[in-house]
């Protein structure tokens, strides 16, 4: 069911949804939100592209297979504790850059590891709902 | 307050545990999720229900400002919550997929493997 | 440099996110899924010597002190099971370079591989209740994907009751481990275990204790709550059917250990005399189960529940010899258990079925099949010199230290049985002439090298801590001493801060 | 010691493969190793003689008790020197038995591994490493039984055989726990120097039982006798040297080595005499009234081990001493007549004694072995057969207690021992020819055994000096201490112990006139079941089996709804109970505050799971479910918690979002159920939400302490950098549940897309 209305819409929401879910991201460290809704919110974005265009459209303007993503961000979560156990402190204890970047607060490696936690929820939402339709 | 959602917490383990005990196999699904929101429930209540702020640091302060609510049984359930999604979307898709292979949701009827 | 103890954890994820990135390519999933298991296992053994030698290993993980961040500790019992993982895990992976065809391989089997052992190693390693939940769930997830693996419809009807029934456990476990925050405002063990005697409403403390070890029984398939089990243990391919039964269920039978030794041990005339008729109960059904069954895996399967009970009865009488005896018990029960079902796993290549009614004659032409099968068999029924002799003369020893004959009389007649239906197996599938000469179903020798060497290299550990039990009973004697002595533990993982 | 031990099991190992290379010439290379070691034990007999016991020490696994320590003295020697001399003999024999079989290299493999294993019982000081060996015995026995795998028979007769010895090997090791506590060692020879203590020790009683149940089991004493018989389904080499010479005496040689410690009282006297005198009488009758040539030979058998375990209770010297005599004698005479009995088999086929006759003139050598022993079984002077029947009634007549009684028995059953040495012994060679046979000629290995069985059998009747002084006087002085010595000697002269002698040949001749009459009688119910052991032994295996088919298929019924009943019905009734009755209800502090919006909140939920559990389709129950998550959210943000409204509202659209998807195409919901079903699993989840609502507000009405609230208020900003405390815990403070949750959703993706994509192959649907 391809409509041109939803397919227009889509292409309007679509960017819009995904600068908010990185919005939602970078506020989660000191707002309600974070990597978890963040990701949602990117995947339902594509998701809805996928209602709009078809499962095809959105895995080729994905550009990656959503299951790499999920290795991706589970590798990501990892590697983010390890940069302490190279300072010779515990595995995952959080590592911060001494400045401020403009608008965003402090970067470190837990943002890092929020971030992993995006790239896998967009990976599960997007394998299930993409598999479901094709089923 | 405290007695009012002990209550709740109860009925929603008790529809849990009813639903479960159908013989329909979708019927089970819900009765896991109710079991999941129960159990959400229990963890929020059982560390004190209060009616104050969430637990955010307002700018210029180092800490929340007293009262705030507990961020501990809200971590824990965030997790649960993500948990629990992700189990139910696999059990969803089983049960969509059992009921494919063996041809019925009668779980009475599913007994191949035990005798 | 205690980060070490982080590394069974940080190893199967890596390399089972590694897999994630080469899905299509089926032989580096192969080579990663075996030097990821020969990493992790090395990694457990140098783990397993630093705390055996140095004493319990604490990692306060992001460097927040317990109990805030989450702890992970390592004392000789979690280092002994981490070795069994990563021997599960090397050897299963060896053996489902056969086993495993390739739709099954290229769907992510290694991947769900590595990641059920991150939980079981997670669950070994943590200090912290919820973290427990977590690391049981990981596990849990990554079993029922395995389980249900390849859509045939056994497998279908086996994995339902196995999810329904395991996620009811998982609930009763957060649920308890929600009580257990609202009571103490703690979640880490040694903490726990510290406040938990400060609490006043006792009952609600027993309620909790109860809750866990329902929790973990239905995990560990003790009687009554074991169905799940039998249902569905013999549904998945051998490879699967193998670390399920060695390494799955064991767990559940850690987590009791865990939580009977350091948190709940203020009433054991209670909960550990609880424990005593769950065990004998376990015991005793689960071999009266086997005893009656016709299948191959099926027979192993109830065998998991007799043995369970053997564990159990372990912890609950409750002495540092009882307890070291149900260490090694699992030790010699997870080697000895997986490598049955490699072993009717390769009788089922060879035969195409798992039917003892329509097996039989291996003996005639595969001789070295049978003493394959024998050496873990007749360890598992207690026959000396192997392993399992040894792991049931110190329960047994024990029960009669304390005087609790009647369930030494039940463990001695269990005993009995299992030697029984381990020779039904002997006599229906080696001795006995097959009703028809050529294999029933599909047979294919290809590759069978693969699924034999793990099988040897089981069989060898079993012979080996059988007849040198002295160092691996001397192994878990160091673990019951410092599980019977919970202060130990707290101190480690709590310092100065109680 | 150990390096004896070792060595016979290492070359059991090898076995197979020298078998492969050496062929027929196997055996005799084989048996050289256990010739040695049999000449090594009878190098130790001088030194043994003088009162100093062979020693050696290894540790094994002393955290258990168990080491492997060795102590020979006389009896040990005396079971070593026939374990290792007699098994020489036997793998010779096998060599002919099996020759140009192929397969034959597993064969020696087991033998050998039984003979290490028995060798270990005899020597062995530590109870559990005597133990160890002891259950090899029992396996390699089953092994060695079955070996005819692919006859049913052998293999039940092997199962029958393990179930009994085994069952009572479990009572054995609980029996040496005990005894080992009670004398606060494990070491044989240290508990048999403990005196009285095992004896007056409160555990003495469940000592007694266990041990006397292993060792009964396993020299077939009545109840347990039936498995012996049976076991003949074994190829004749192993009835010789299993059944009949080693492995059934390894129970009464542990009741002569444990003697010293257990034997001190009433009730130990009373059940050993009474049980061996029951089962000597019993073996004898059975083996009379038999026809199969090894079944004769196996009740016999038992009887003789009846005696034996009557000698122990006797317990007077002069029965120890008769005890060594009868062990040496009967090894001779017995192990003979198996061999001949097997080597008839083998070469005619027939087993029947009633078929048999005329064999002399194709078999000479064999005729001659046979009738030697015979001659020794019977008693005839001049054979050391007639030294041990005199040596048993001399102990009888002086036996403490009702001596007469003993003396009848072992009269009865000597006396039917002669009939059955001429049946099996004499009558095939040298009775008239019942039916015409074709007998293939003996291999010449098969003749070493039997004739130096039976030689030797003759030539000990002229060495009593020697045997008595190096082998039969140290044996006894071993269990009771040697305050006197008794001289073995050949001719006592006249006197009431060679009436004795005398009157049972006489009987035992007019009996064999008799008894082809009675031949129906083996046909008969009680010979096939004397006292319905085997029935007791078969109805006790059925109904166990009964009872554990009934509970596996009670428990383990399919129905996924009886196992979440029962788990669910346990768990609640166990931990309510529990929790009612230990707390303190009047502590309580309940809060009933509620606000308007609370209330209507609380309506709303209650109303979704009435209608849920209520709804008839499936839409309903999906809304009624999103409502309910929704006013979960809602509840969450009531009480501080944006995070979770957040995450729960955004999660409960997606799963009602996945349910439509899915389970649209599932069949409508059938009210399935009856009524009474219904109404009893409303019960159930009542109390399941009772209970947890209890427990819920005695939890949360202890006094808050939340020193974890504390630290991560105050840690958040200033040294995790992040103002949303929850968010902190999560990435942070607790990054390792996050981590394990994205883990948990990367699996279940996996999962998601593996059962959606992978499908069997549609053979395999088929046949599963």
């Amino acid at each position: 069911m391809k409509s041109i209305i939803l397919s227009s819409a889509t292409r309007l929401l679509m960017p819009l949804m995904l600068l908010f879910s990185l919005f939602a991201f970078f506020r989660g460290h000191n707002e309600p939100g974070g990597g978890f809704i963040g990701g949602l919110i990117a995947a339902s974005a594509f998701s809805l592209y996928a209602v709009a265009e078809g499962v095809e459209q959105a895995r080729r303007v994905l550009r990656i297979d959503p299951r790499t993503l999920l290795g991706i961000g589970l590798l990501v979560g990892l590697i983010s504790g390890l940069p302490s156990v190279f300072k010779s402190k515990a595995f995952m204890t959080g590592v911060w850059m001494e400045q401020t970047i403009p608008g965003l607060g402090k970067a470190g490696t837990p943002l890092l590891f929020d971030l992993g936690v995006f790239l896998v929820v967009v990976g599960f939402v997007l394998t299930v709902v993409f598999s479901l339709a094709e089923s | 307050m405290q007695v009012v959602f002990a209550a709740i917490i109860g009925m929603l383990y008790a529809g849990a545990v009813y639903m479960m005990l159908r013989r329909s196999i979708v019927k089970l699904i819900i009765g896991l999720a109710l079991f999941g929101h129960a159990t959400n429930l229990l963890i929020f209540a059982v560390a004190r229900l209060v009616r104050y702020n969430p637990a955010i640091v307002q700018k210029g302060d180092s800490a929340p400002i007293e009262p705030f609510a507990d961020p501990v049984p809200q971590a824990l359930i965030l997790t649960a919550i993500v948990i629990g999604f992700g189990v139910q979307a696999f059990s969803i898709v089983l049960i969509k997929r059992v009921y494919q292979t063996v041809g019925t949701d009668d779980l009475d009827q599913i007994r191949g493997t035990d005798s | 440099m205690t980060s070490i103890v982080s590394l069974p954890i940080v190893i199967p994820l890596a390399t089972a996110a590694g897999m994630l990135l080469v899905r299509r390519n089926i032989l580096l999933q192969r080579v990663i899924g075996v030097v990821g298991s020969a990493a992790l296992l090395a990694a457990a053994i140098k783990l397993l010597y630093v705390c055996y030698t140095e004493g319990i290993q604490v990692l306060q993980l992001g460097t927040w002190p317990a109990p805030f961040g989450i702890s992970l500790v390592c004392d000789v019992f979690s280092g002994i099971m981490l070795v069994l993982a990563g021997i599960m895990s090397l050897t299963t992976s060896l053996y489902a370079v056969a086993d495993i065809e390739r739709r099954r391989t290229a769907f992510g089997f290694y991947s769900l591989l590595h990641i059920l052992m991150m939980g079981i190693c997670g669950a070994f390693l943590t200090g912290d209740l919820f973290n427990l939940y977590v690391w049981f769930e990981v596990m849990l997830i990554a079993s029922f994907v395995l389980i249900a693996l390849g859509g045939e419809k056994p497998q279908m009807e086996g994995a339902i009751k196995y999810v329904a029934l395991n996620l009811i456990a998982s609930m009763i476990l957060v649920a308890a481990v929600g009580l257990v925050y609202g009571l103490t405002g703690s979640l880490n063990m040694a903490d726990v275990a510290v406040h938990l005697r400060d609490v006043r409403q006792e009952g609600v403390v027993l309620g909790i204790a109860i809750l866990f070890m329902a929790a973990f029984g239905i995990k560990a398939a003790v009687f009554p709550v074991f169905f799940w089990l039998p249902a569905s243990y013999h549904t998945p391919p051998a490879a699967i059917s193998a670390v399920f039964a060695g390494l799955l269920t064991k767990v559940g039978v850690y987590a009791l250990i865990r939580t009977f030794t350091l948190i709940f041990t203020e009433n054991p005339q209670l909960t550990h005399a609880a424990l005593v008729v769950i065990a004998a109960a376990t015991m005793l059904s689960g071999v009266l189960g086997a005893a009656v069954q016709m299948d191959f895996r099926r027979v192993l399967s109830f065998h998991i529940i007799s043995q369970i009970g053997y564990m159990v009865l372990g912890l609950a009488l409750f002495t540092p010899l009882a307890i070291a005896g149900a260490v090694f018990y699992i030790l010699h029960h997870i080697i000895v258990k997986a490598n049955l079902f490699f072993v009717s796993g390769v009788v089922h290549r060879l035969r195409g079925t798992y039917d003892l009614k329509k097996l039989g004659g291996l003996y005639a032409t595969h001789v070295w099949l049978g003493v394959l099968f024998m050496i873990p068999a007749m360890s598992l029924a207690g026959i000396p010199p192997l392993s399992g002799f040894w792991a049931k003369l110190a329960i047994i020893r024990s029960g009669l230290e304390i005087e609790a004959y009647w369930v030494v009389g039940v463990a001695l007649f269990v005993g009995l049985l299992t030697l029984y239906s381990m020779t039904k197996i002997w006599a229906e599938a080696f001795w006995k002439e097959p009703a028809s000469p050529g294999p029933i179903g599909y047979a294919s020798t290809s590759g069978l090298g693969w699924m034999v060497v793990p099988i040897v290299l089981l069989a060898a550990i079993t012979v080996a801590i059988g007849l040198g039990a002295e160092p691996a009973f001397e192994v878990a004697t160091k673990a019951g001493q410092e599980l019977v002595n919970p202060q130990i533990y707290i101190d480690a993982v709590l310092g100065g801060r109680q | 010691m150990l390096l004896a031990v070792c060595s016979i099991f290492a070359l059991s190992i090898a076995a197979p493969f020298l078998h492969r290379i050496a062929k027929d010439y196997c055996a005799p290379l084989l048996a050289l190793l256990p010739g040695s070691i049999c000449f090594y034990f009878i190098s130790l007999a001088p030194r043994i003689a003088e009162g100093k016991p062979v020693e050696e020490k290894w540790e094994w696994v002393p955290s258990l008790g168990a080491n492997l320590t060795f102590y020979v003295e006389g009896l040990s020697l005396l079971f070593a020197i026939l374990v290792t001399g007699i098994g020489t003999l036997i793998v010779i024999y096998a060599g002919g038995y099996f020759k140009g079989d192929a397969a034959s290299g597993r064969f020696y493999s087991l033998l050998l591994l039984f003979m290490g294993a028995m060798l270990g019982i005899v020597i062995s000081d530590n109870l559990f490493a005597l133990f160890v060996f002891w259950e090899l015995t029992s396996i390699s026995s089953y092994l060695l039984i079955g070996y005819n795998h692919k006859d049913e028979e052998s293999r039940s007769s092997a199962l029958q055989a393990l179930i009994v010895t085994g069952g009572g090997g479990l009572a054995l090791l609980a029996g040496f726990v005990l005894l080992g506590m009670a004398a606060g060692s494990f070491e044989i020879s240290a508990i048999n120097q403990s005196g009285p203590e095992v004896v007056h020790h409160s555990l003495y009683p469940l000592v007694v039982i266990g041990v006397l149940v292993g060792a009964f089991t396993k020299s077939a004493q009545f109840p347990f006798h039936f498995w012996l018989p049976n076991a003949m389904a074994a190829p004749a080499p192993v009835s010789a040297y299993l059944h009949s010479a080693t492995m059934v005496k390894a129970g009464v040689f542990l009741l002569a080595r444990l003697h010293p410690s257990i034997a001190d009282t009433p009730v130990f006297v009373w059940t050993v005499s009474i049980v061996g005198a029951m089962t000597m009488l019993l073996g004898a009758v059975m083996g009379a009234i038999s026809t199969d040539m090894k079944r004769m030979l196996a009740y016999t058998t038992v009887s003789i081990l009846g005696c034996l375990t009557l000698l122990l209770g006797v317990g007077v010297e002069s029965a120890l001493f008769a005890f060594g005599v009868l062990v040496l004698a009967h090894a001779l005479y017995k192990g003979t007549l198996f061999l001949v009995a097997g080597t008839v088999e083998k070469l005619s086929g027939e087993r029947n004694v009633k078929h048999l006759g005329g064999l002399f003139s194709r078999l000479p050598a064999l005729g001659i072995a046979g009738s030697l022993a015979a001659m020794s079984m019977i008693g005839v002077p001049l054979f050391f057969g007639f030294v041990a029947k005199e040596a048993i009634y001399e102990a009888a007549l002086k036996a403490t207690n009702m001596s007469g009684l003993w003396i009848a028995a072992m009269v009865v059953s000597s006396a039917l021992f002669v009939a059955v040495a001429i049946l099996v012994g004499i009558k095939p060679f040298f009775g008239p020819e019942v039916r015409e046979l074709t007998v293939k000629k003996a291999p010449a290995l098969m003749l070493v055994g039997p004739l130096m069985l039976s030689v030797l059998g003759f030539a000990f009747f002229f060495l009593p000096d020697l045997l008595g002084k190096y082998l039969i006087h140290p044996s006894s002085a071993a269990v009771i201490g040697d305050a006197n010595i008794i001289v073995l000697k050949s001719w006592h002269g006249l006197n009431a112990v060679l009436g004795l002698s005398v009157l049972t040949i006489a009987i035992g001749i007019v009996i064999y006139r008799f008894l082809p009459k009675l031949g129906s009688v083996s046909e008969s119910s009680f010979a096939k079941d004397p006292f319905g052991a085997i029935s007791v032994y078969e109805r006790s295996l059925a109904g166990v089996l009964r009872f554990g088919q009934w509970q596996a298929s009670t428990l383990q019924n399919g129905y996924l709804r009886k196992y979440i009943l029962l788990t669910i019905c346990v768990t609640t009734a166990f931990a309510g109970i529990v929790f009612i009755l230990h707390t303190n209800w009047k502590s309580l502090h309940l809060t009933f505050d509620l606000r308007v919006h609370e209330a209507a909140l609380i309506i709303v939920m209650v109303a979704a799971v009435a209608i849920l559990v209520r709804a008839s389709s499936r839409l309903t129950a999906i809304v009624a479910l999103g409502v309910l998550g929704y006013a979960v959210a809602l509840v969450f943000m009531l009480y501080g918690a944006p995070d979770l409204t957040m995450t729960q509202l955004c999660i409960e659209t997606l799963s009602v979002v996945l349910f439509v998807f899915v389970l649209y195409r599932l069949p409508q919901f059938i009210r399935l159920s009856r009524r009474r079903t219904r109404l009893r699993d409303a019960i159930v989840a009542s109390c399941v939400g009772a209970l947890m609502a209890c427990l819920v507000l005695v939890a949360s009405s202890e006094p808050a302490d939340s020193h974890l609230r504390q630290y991560y208020s105050t840690k958040a900003y200033e040294e995790a950098f992040g103002r949303n405390v929850v968010n902190v815990i999560l990435v942070d403070f607790r990054a390792l549940d996050t981590l394990g949750e994205i883990t948990v959703l990367a699996v279940a993706a996996i999962g998601v897309f593996a059962l959606l994509k992978l499908r069997p192959p549609a053979d395999t649907e088929g046949a599963a």
